[in-house]
């Protein structure tokens, strides 16, 4: 197919004739030009349907050239896996081999069978239609929301994992420019030449905003050369970062601005030199918002036929991509601005139908070039319908009365293929609503401009309703500097000479949004607002009328700037009509909130490398690499990979349980600890810190001794617990929970600077310094012997206390603490000898079968014993005095340490709360499922009056039979009494309470 | 996303670099024991919470792990100062209805 | 009331829909209300529906300061559940949940409630606990709710990375049938027209600047369209209840803090659960529209501004592609905040207090929606009967006072 | 068994040394310098006595103001906040330099020996600067961020302390249970300059 709609070269035009380049799109193959969007070239090619609406079913074109588009959505790629949904035909750049469909249209676009239920369904399927049916019989709304759900969406999802990368970058600048119009290159070139640190980002792949499209001379000369002049001036200037393909897709607070940065695109669909997307992330003493301003198109009876466009976009076809998008246009405006399209077009060689002045008269130069030209210009007229149906055959055109919303003339027929509209300009204010500001509406350019703001932020040329490109680059200029000044560099003038431009003396334009018919809005053909949505003039009114009359319900109601370009294209149109309906003006019915994403962001591009195994860090002990190698399992602890048990080959994980706990009982095992958190306290205050911290006494405790702690939030539940050690008579070393070691230091930071800065003691984490392996079992000390040059006997080491020691050569400290029950030593070494002393530990060990275990074996030892895990046997609710613990309470302690006073609340006095006991089930092999609810009575009607659960449930090997630790309503004084337990199976199992402590309650193990 | 000045690195910083702390200036009762249910709930739970100006604590969590004060306001999230712990607001709003 | 069916929009499609009603009027202020519901938000609009037609009480304004529905019931993620962990809260949040089945039919608007059920995603052991105990919790309380193996998950959501592979892999989930979404805006406006039709008068544009008490009871409000009179007053204003507080002196065990919601650009279906992570925290679900709806977390620090930190759609979003790698080419097309009201126990407020005729429903933080026709319902029993519903007796203020709090942080550590 | 005495450093598992000279002209250049004396100081900077035996001990004087470093013979001595120092020595010293902190300070400061739980790691090469980009929110031009300044901060989703030594040389200082994640971290973001190992 030829490219039927490519006109002759012209010296402003930004594709590349000598780069053909083959796409495919809904199976066919054309051809367009590197420089090309799938848009332009689809046009080129002639073709003009390339959508379906969501909700009708009409035909859809190409309206737009830009960031508006609300039809030209496509599917992309040719792959499930490098597949992108949605992305806007007008803003994709072409490249060989690309792929696209259209999104909509079942089986194709031209020949869609929705269509037509769209034509009867459509009168309906008014705004909120779904809230008034489909709601009888109730049980049947699950199969009518399946049918509804098969109509929705867009494009679909790949279906497999994403091949790219993406990355992130922080930026810090002086001066942070958004648009790469005139108005912001002219005010970067002037921030730049003040020193300051600039940068300047625009969405679209080359520079220039408005003057790709424009013919305008400045200097005498094709605007496209200023642009590169200042282009190469700030690109050899090295204090100025250049980004395009950048969209900024958010404006955040404290002048932190969003920008994604299309790496690769546009090269084709999967380029693995580089990240595919990255975000910068700009912190910016001042921003400068340049973004110009957006044309409106104007809304008419059946203005959603292909051929319908934006004037811009017209002319931006013709002169920036060389594509005339029709034969025979009628042109329909409200100002002088857009008579630059028909001007534009007959220079193309085609034929302009006519000019459709909405105003009674206009004298202004390019009317008159217009006239000159021999266009035929009908002023006071108005398109009031569109004929055809995959594409304009004409239009019906009538003289209008704007006042009173009236057709006053009979309508005349014109026929065309091609019909530009334009209403005037809207700012592109987006960004500056982003962090909270509310736009003012700006009589003048009857539009909304960004209005007041806490932001650094600056705006000029479109963007704040100047549009005269000699005052917007003289805006540019001077906002440049200022904000530069504002920054602390420059003084405010600026060294750039104003270029020579002559702009054509324009006379007013007139404030019109929507077009009337002759019938009224709601039996009028069909007038689109937002045309993604399938939001017409009718659905507007009808809105209002049945009481949605705020413009946030008018949008919720109608969906009127829900879809992809976010209202860019109809909200002003929109609102203008809601106003008129409801006898108010624009200002008083005020716009929707504009929020990120300026344009859709990709979400891999927002998470940028924080995925998969960049996710969230993984934390390692300096033991880890042997764990691999032994076949541990690991299990997730906060972030680090702990060992959860250590198969052999052959195992199931139930036989490595039994194999670790008899071997940790009957002879020796060794578990990695070196997790958990330690905190070296020093300071003459110390303990006076201790005993405020922890529930029990600290004063007594001697140099060389440990003691076990328990900590209290201020409402009086328990949240860690560790065992601290005196190391000094003013230092003492704290171990935390392995998922609580951060939140403990944190804590005693906060008491320490917040509340007691007088106590003289300091908090350092030596966490990751220590290498911890805890070897537990009878045959422990033997163990130790073998590699430790200090005496280990029971007289000259105690249970409780530490010594330091040197273990396989290495400087060790050694803690004679247990948390199986069994003789233990915890042996710290300097970490980067961890490896080296488990080796030496685990060959010293080998004749005594020395048996490496994880956190699980460790949890079912430690129950055996009846220790609590901190977050599994308690939740944030429980007490020291609940879990059976008084002992842990100083009773004489002078400070109320924190926790203590909430315990004397009502509640907290109950003697039926839930307290920490054992529990034995009826049948000794049958292990309770951890978290089984538990009740006093069997039979219960349903719901149940639940008396507590079951915290940690195992199987042990060493005792025979299971057991478990369950919190259960005063449960310390039901010692001996059953309970049972409905399990979610529908049996119910039976149990006998008990004490907690299992194994060796007199604790004679750990001592010997 | 905000800049917060810590007041002991002296100068700005990411907010990712801090975490929040609630409320500043809620001072432990000296003697918890001698305070009532309801006085003791108040210093648990019950903050200003106001729209409007707040002072409020921050910690550097990567940074100097120090904790100090900021004021901000929590409707456009401007931050008027930080200044230390132990040191007093130079803004401050009168608040009706609080003492 | 006009009726709503589907023949209604057939033969209104004849007079080109010229003819519907008025789903709700714009009245002046009458001088006088016998109650005064602050906040139309869903849970203000629940409780004048409920008191009009549970208590005969009809001469009621409901005031709401922007439009109707605009607060968090604008901005949630829509997500209706009952599987919470304590029997207070399950309990509630079950009647809530009974309500929503028949109410589309109650209201005669189509609230779009759609059971789909949800899926809270385990991944580590003690994840895994939680679940079983909050599963085995809800069954003996009569909530439908289910302990699902990774093996189950994958199979009901195919797309979801259940590789052992994944930082955080899926060892098994807890899924509630029953639990789904529902179109939180039809919320507000089905439950706005029945109240209208029973005589409540909605006054939008109408702020609260002031609550007016004397010799310790209730009087009125000041508003900016003058001094209206009042019965009693029942504070529903969310993010906004600790300002209203201070109107009266009163502080709240509250606190007011930015949550982010977001939305992707429409796809066709993928997604038919609610699919929600406390551990790699976020959430996700599809509409019928076909964006993907998507939670996020909640800024640590108070904010007003109704909008959220970039850093919070960070790290949700690369949340999301941990859970669903295949959505990494998909667009996010808008995020936006809401202002949510938490209590220290994460349950809320359903209270009188110590001023007479002046009530609280307050402190739902990030998961108050699925409340609305339950919290309603018996915060109208509440204000009616000067006497809190037995489902509302623990969620009185008190509780803050005594210790009798009830921790619903396990199920709330990720909003939803 | 023999009786050496084997020391892994914290990146040990990342076969560093294998991987010396081994990818030419990368724009990164890294380089572990391991298994160094670390020592976190505790004290009062307002305190003359304090500050004189620090100078004793390590032959260089406290660096007080914000951020600053300091670089003496002996020691390198990082400011981590008003009363917190890193102070590195050469490796093995460090058991020396604490007794004698111990002996020389007086009044209320603590000592802690961190050597086994961080690790340095020295970034350079013309890429450094792109690749801290991606890694910190912190403004690392000149003007902002010179040459002696130590800031501590987020290095993507850990923490680490970063010391300028020249203008495209940075030493990072990671805790050792991060290091595995921060390598792998600096491999993904130094894909497309070149990452060369020193
Ligand atoms: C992002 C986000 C996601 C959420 N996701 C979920 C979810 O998935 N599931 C769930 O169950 N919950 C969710 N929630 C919580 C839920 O939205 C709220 O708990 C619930 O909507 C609260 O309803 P409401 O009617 O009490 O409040 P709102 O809807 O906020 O209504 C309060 C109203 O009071 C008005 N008001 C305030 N002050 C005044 C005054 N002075 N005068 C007059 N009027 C005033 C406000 O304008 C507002 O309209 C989410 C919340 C957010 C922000
Ligand atoms: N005479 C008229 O009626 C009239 C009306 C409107 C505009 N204009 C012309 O428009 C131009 C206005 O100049 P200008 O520089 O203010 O605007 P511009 O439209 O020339 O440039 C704005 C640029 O900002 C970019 N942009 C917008 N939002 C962005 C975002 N979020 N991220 C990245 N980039 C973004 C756009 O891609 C565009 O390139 C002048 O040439 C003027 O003559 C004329
Ligand atoms: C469940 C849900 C789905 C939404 N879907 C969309 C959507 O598809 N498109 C859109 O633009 N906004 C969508 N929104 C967001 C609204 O546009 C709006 O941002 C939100 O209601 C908050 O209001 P505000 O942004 O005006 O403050 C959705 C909101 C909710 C709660
Ligand atoms: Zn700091």
């Amino acid at each position: 197919m030829t490219q039927v709609n490519r006109v002759a070269a012209a010296a402003n035009q930004h594709i590349n004739r000598n780069r053909p380049l083959t796409f495919i799109f809904n199976g066919k193959t054309y051809q367009g030009y590197e420089g090309d969007t799938i848009a332009s070239a689809l046009l080129a090619n002639g073709v003009d349907v390339i959508g379906r609406s969501f909700k009708y079913s009409r035909p859809r074109g190409i309206i737009t050239c830009d960031s508006q588009e609300p039809n030209a959505i496509f599917q992309v790629g040719s792959t499930q896996a490098t597949t992108i949904p949605n992305p806007r035909a007008t803003q994709t750049e072409l490249y060989q081999g690309l792929t696209a469909s259209s999104t909509n249209g079942w089986p194709n676009v031209d020949f869609d069978l929705m269509a037509g239920l769209g034509k009867i369904g459509g009168a309906m399927m008014p705004p909120g239609f779904y809230y008034k049916t489909f709601m009888y019989p109730q049980s049947l709304w699950m199969s009518y929301e399946k049918l509804i759900r098969k109509g929705a969406g867009l494009g679909c999802s790949p279906q497999q994992p994403d091949p790219d990368e993406y990355d992130k970058m922080h930026h810090h600048c002086d001066v942070m420019i958004v648009g790469a119009g005139p108005a912001g290159l002219a005010a970067a070139l002037a921030a730049a030449e003040t020193g300051a640190r600039v940068i300047i980002s625009d969405e679209q792949n080359e520079f220039g905003g408005h003057l790709l499209c424009s013919t305008q001379a400045i200097d005498g000369q094709l605007p496209s050369l200023w642009v590169k002049d200042i282009v190469d001036k700030l690109t050899t200037m090295g204090n100025v970062l250049l980004l395009p393909r950048s969209t900024v897709f958010g404006y955040y607070d404290h002048n932190l601005v969003g920008i994604n940065e299309r790496r690769t695109d546009h090269l084709g669909e999967h380029v693995t030199t580089s990240s595919r997307q990255r975000v910068h992330k700009v912190r910016a003493k001042q921003v400068i918002l340049a973004t110009g301003a957006h044309e409106r198109p104007l809304v008419y009876g059946n203005n959603d036929v292909p051929g319908c466009m934006l004037a811009n976009a017209v002319s931006t076809y013709i002169n920036r991509y060389g594509v005339v998008p029709g034969n025979e246009l009628v042109l329909m405006t409200t100002n002088d601005n857009a008579y630059k399209t028909a001007i534009d077009w007959h220079q193309a060689g085609r034929k302009v139908v006519a000019i459709v002045d909405t105003r009674t008269t206009s004298n202004g130069e390019l009317v008159q070039q217009a006239q000159a030209l021999g266009i035929k210009v009908l002023f006071g007229q108005g398109v009031i319908n569109v004929k055809g149906s995959k594409r304009v055959k004409g239009v019906e055109v009538a003289a209008i009365n704007a006042e009173n919303h009236s057709v006053s003339s009979a309508i005349s027929h014109y026929s065309c293929d091609t019909v530009a509209s334009s209403g005037g300009w809207s700012p592109v204010i987006h960004l500056s609503s982003h962090t909270g500001s509310r736009p003012v509406w700006n009589d003048d350019i009857a539009g909304f401009v960004p209005g007041e703001t806490v932001q650094q932020q600056h705006i000029c040329g479109g963007l704040s309703g100047v549009y005269a490109l000699s005052n917007v680059i003289s805006d540019g200029f001077k906002t440049g500097s200022t904000a530069a000044q504002d920054a602390g560099k420059g003084d405010g003038s600026y060294a750039s000479i104003l270029p020579l431009i002559n702009d054509p003396q324009e006379d007013p334009a007139m404030a019109l949004f929507h077009i009337p018919h002759s019938k009224p809005t709601s039996r009028a053909p069909k007038q689109f607002v937002d045309y993604q949505n399938d939001v017409t003039a009718a659905g507007i009114e009808l809105a209002n009328r049945e009481g949605f009359e705020s413009i946030e319900h008018v949008k919720r109601y109608t969906a009127l700037g829900f879809g992809t370009d976010q209202g860019k294209l109809g909200n002003i149109n929109g609102m203008a009509i809601t106003a008129k309906s409801l006898n108010k003006t624009i200002p008083e019915t005020g716009t929707t909130i504009f929020r990120p994403m300026y344009t859709p962001t990709t979400f891999g591009a927002l998470a940028g490398a924080d995925v998969k195994h960049l996710f969230d860090p993984a934390r390692f002990s300096a033991m880890h690499k042997w764990h691999l190698d032994n076949g541990a399992e690991f299990e997730d602890v906060g972030q680090w990979k702990r060992p959860w048990y250590f198969a052999k080959t052959g195992e199931t994980m139930q036989q490595a349980l039994e194999r670790e706990c008899l071997a940790t009982r009957n002879s020796v095992g060794i578990l990695d600890a070196s997790t958990l958190g330690k905190i070296d306290i020093q300071g003459k205050d110390a303990r006076e810190f201790l005993n405020r911290i922890y529930t029990n006494p600290w004063s007594k405790l001697a140099v060389g001794k440990c003691r076990y702690g328990v900590m209290c939030k201020e409402d009086g539940m328990v949240f860690d617990d560790g065992v601290t050690a005196c190391l000094g008579e003013n230092r003492f070393i704290m171990t935390t929970t392995t998922g609580g070691a951060a939140g403990v230091l944190q804590w005693l930071e906060l008491w320490h600077q917040t509340e007691w800065p007088e106590l003289e003691v300091y908090f350092s984490t030596v966490t990751d310094h220590w290498s911890t392996m805890t070897i537990s079992g009878p045959n422990s000390r033997k163990v130790l012997e073998k590699i430790c040059d200090v005496d280990v006997s029971n007289d000259n080491f105690r249970y409780m206390d530490w010594i330091e020691a040197t273990v396989a050569g290495v400087k060790a400290r050694i803690f004679r603490i247990s948390f199986t029950g069994e003789l233990s030593f915890e042996i710290n070494v300097q970490a980067n000898y961890g490896m080296h002393t488990w080796q030496a530990v685990m060959a010293a060990g080998q004749e005594f079968d020395i048996t490496p275990y994880g956190t699980e074996t460790m949890h079912i030892l430690r129950a055996e014993k009846g220790f609590i895990i901190v977050g599994q046997d308690t939740d944030g609710s429980v007490t020291p005095q609940d879990l059976d613990m008084d002992w842990v309470v100083g009773k004489k302690k002078e400070f109320s340490f924190i926790g203590k006073r909430s315990w004397t609340r009502f509640d907290n006095k109950r003697d039926d709360r839930k307290q920490m006991v054992g529990l034995k089930p009826k049948d000794p092999k049958f292990v309770l499922p951890e978290g089984a609810q538990i009740v006093f009575e069997k039979d219960q009607p349903i719901p149940m009056t639940m008396v507590g659960h079951v915290t940690s449930s195992y199987y042990s090997a060493c005792m025979g039979y299971s057991f478990a630790l369950a919190v259960v309503k005063g449960g310390i004084s039901r010692k001996g009494q059953s309970v049972f337990l409905p399990l979610s199976d529908g049996t119910t199992v039976e149990a006998e309470i008990c004490s907690p402590v299992f194994y060796d309650p007199k604790g004679d193990r750990q001592n010997v | 996303m905000l800049l917060i000045h810590c007041p002991y690195c002296e100068e700005m910083r990411e907010e990712e670099e801090f975490s929040p702390a609630g409320q500043a200036h809620i001072v432990r009762p000296l003697d918890p024991e001698v305070l009532s249910d309801e006085e003791w709930a108040r210093y648990l739970f019950f903050r200003k919470n106001p729209r409007g100006l707040h002072h409020e604590m921050w910690l550097h969590t990567h940074g100097c792990r120090k904790y100090f004060n900021v004021t901000r306001n929590t409707v456009t999230y401007q931050i008027m100062e930080s200044y230390k712990m132990g040191q007093q607001p130079s803004v401050t709003a009168s608040e009706k209805g609080q003492s | 009331m006009q009726q709503y069916s589907g023949f209604g929009l057939l033969t209104h499609s004849l007079t080109y829909h010229e003819n519907w009603q008025r789903v709700w009027n714009n009245p002046i202020p009458k001088k006088h209300y016998d109650v005064v519901i602050i906040g139309g938000g869903g849970h203000g609009l629940a409780t004048a529906y409920y008191l009009a037609k549970e208590h005969g009480i009809t001469n009621i304004a409901v005031v709401e300061k922007g439009y109707l529905g605009g607060g968090n019931t604008a901005r949630n993620t829509t997500i209706v559940r009952s599987n919470y962990l304590w029997d207070e809260a399950s309990h509630l949040y079950e009647h809530s949940l009974k309500l929503w089945e028949g109410l589309a039919q109650e209201l005669n608007y189509n609230l779009m409630f759609s059971q789909r059920g949800v899926l809270n995603l385990g991944h580590t052991l003690q994840d895994m606990r939680d679940i079983e105990r909050r599963v085995n919790a809800n069954r003996l309380n009569g909530i439908d709710s289910e302990v699902l193996t990774t093996a189950q998950v994958q199979e009901m959501v195919p797309i979801l990375d259940c590789s052992k592979g994944a930082r955080y892999p899926v060892m098994g989930a807890s899924w509630q049938a029953r639990a789904g979404t529902a179109r939180h805006d039809a919320v507000a406006w089905g439950f706005a027209r029945a109240a209208n039709n029973l005589g409540v008068d909605l006054l939008q544009q109408t702020e609260v600047t002031d609550i007016r008490v004397k010799d310790g009871a209730v009087v009125g409000v000041e508003t900016n369209r003058g001094f209206i009179s009042a019965g009693k007053v029942a504070c529903v204003a969310a993010g906004n209840s600790g300002v209203l507080a201070k109107m009266v002196g009163m502080d709240l065990p509250l606190e007011s803090y930015p949550l982010q919601a977001m939305v992707s650009e429409p796809l066709k279906p993928i997604l038919d659960t609610v699919v929600m992570s406390n551990h790699v925290h976020g959430y996700v679900s599809q509409s019928d529209k076909g964006d993907l709806v998507i939670g996020a977390g909640i800024d640590g620090y108070l904010g007003y501004g109704q909008r959220g930190s970039f850093n919070v759609v960070e790290h949700t979003i690369a949340a999301i592609i941990e859970m669903f790698p295949i959505f990494s080419r998909v667009r996010l097309n808008r995020a936006w905040g809401g202002i949510v009201d938490t209590c220290p126990d994460a349950c809320p407020i359903i209270s009188k207090t110590h001023i007479k005729g002046l009530y609280f429903n307050c402190g739902w933080g990030t998961g108050g929606f699925k409340a609305t026709p339950g919290a309603g319902h018996v915060f109208a029993h509440t204000i009616a009967h000067d006497d809190p519903h037995p489902l509302a007796k623990p969620f009185n203020i008190d509780r803050f006072t005594s210790g009798q709090l009830i921790d619903e942080h396990g199920a709330a550590g990720v909003a939803h | 068994m023999s009786n050496s005495i084997n020391m892994e450093s914290p990146l040990h598992h990342a076969q560093l040394d294998d991987l010396v000279g081994q990818s030419g002209d990368g724009g990164v250049i890294l380089h572990e310098a391991k298994f160094l004396g670390h020592l976190n100081l505790r004290g009062n900077s307002q305190d003359p006595e304090f500050l004189a035996g620090i100078k004793e001990v390590l032959g260089v004087e406290l660096p007080l103001s914000a951020c600053s470093s300091a670089k003496g013979e002996r020691a390198q001595i990082m400011w981590l906040a008003p009363d917190e120092w890193l102070i590195v020595v050469a490796s093995g010293t460090e058991h020396d330099v604490e007794k004698k902190l111990r002996l020389c300070l007086k009044g209320h400061f603590a000592v802690s020996d961190i050597s086994g739980a961080q690790t340095i790691l020295e970034l350079s090469g013309i890429n450094v600067i792109d690749l801290l980009k991606k890694s910190t929110g912190y403004d690392l031009h000149l003007d902002s961020f010179p040459i002696g300044k130590v800031i501590g901060t987020n290095f993507a989703k850990a923490g680490a302390h970063i010391l300028r030594l020249e203008k495209n040389k940075f030493q990072l200082v990671v805790r050792r249970s991060f290091s595995d994640y921060i390598w792998l971290w600096i491999q993904q973001g130094s894909k497309e300059y070149g990452l060369t190992i020193t």
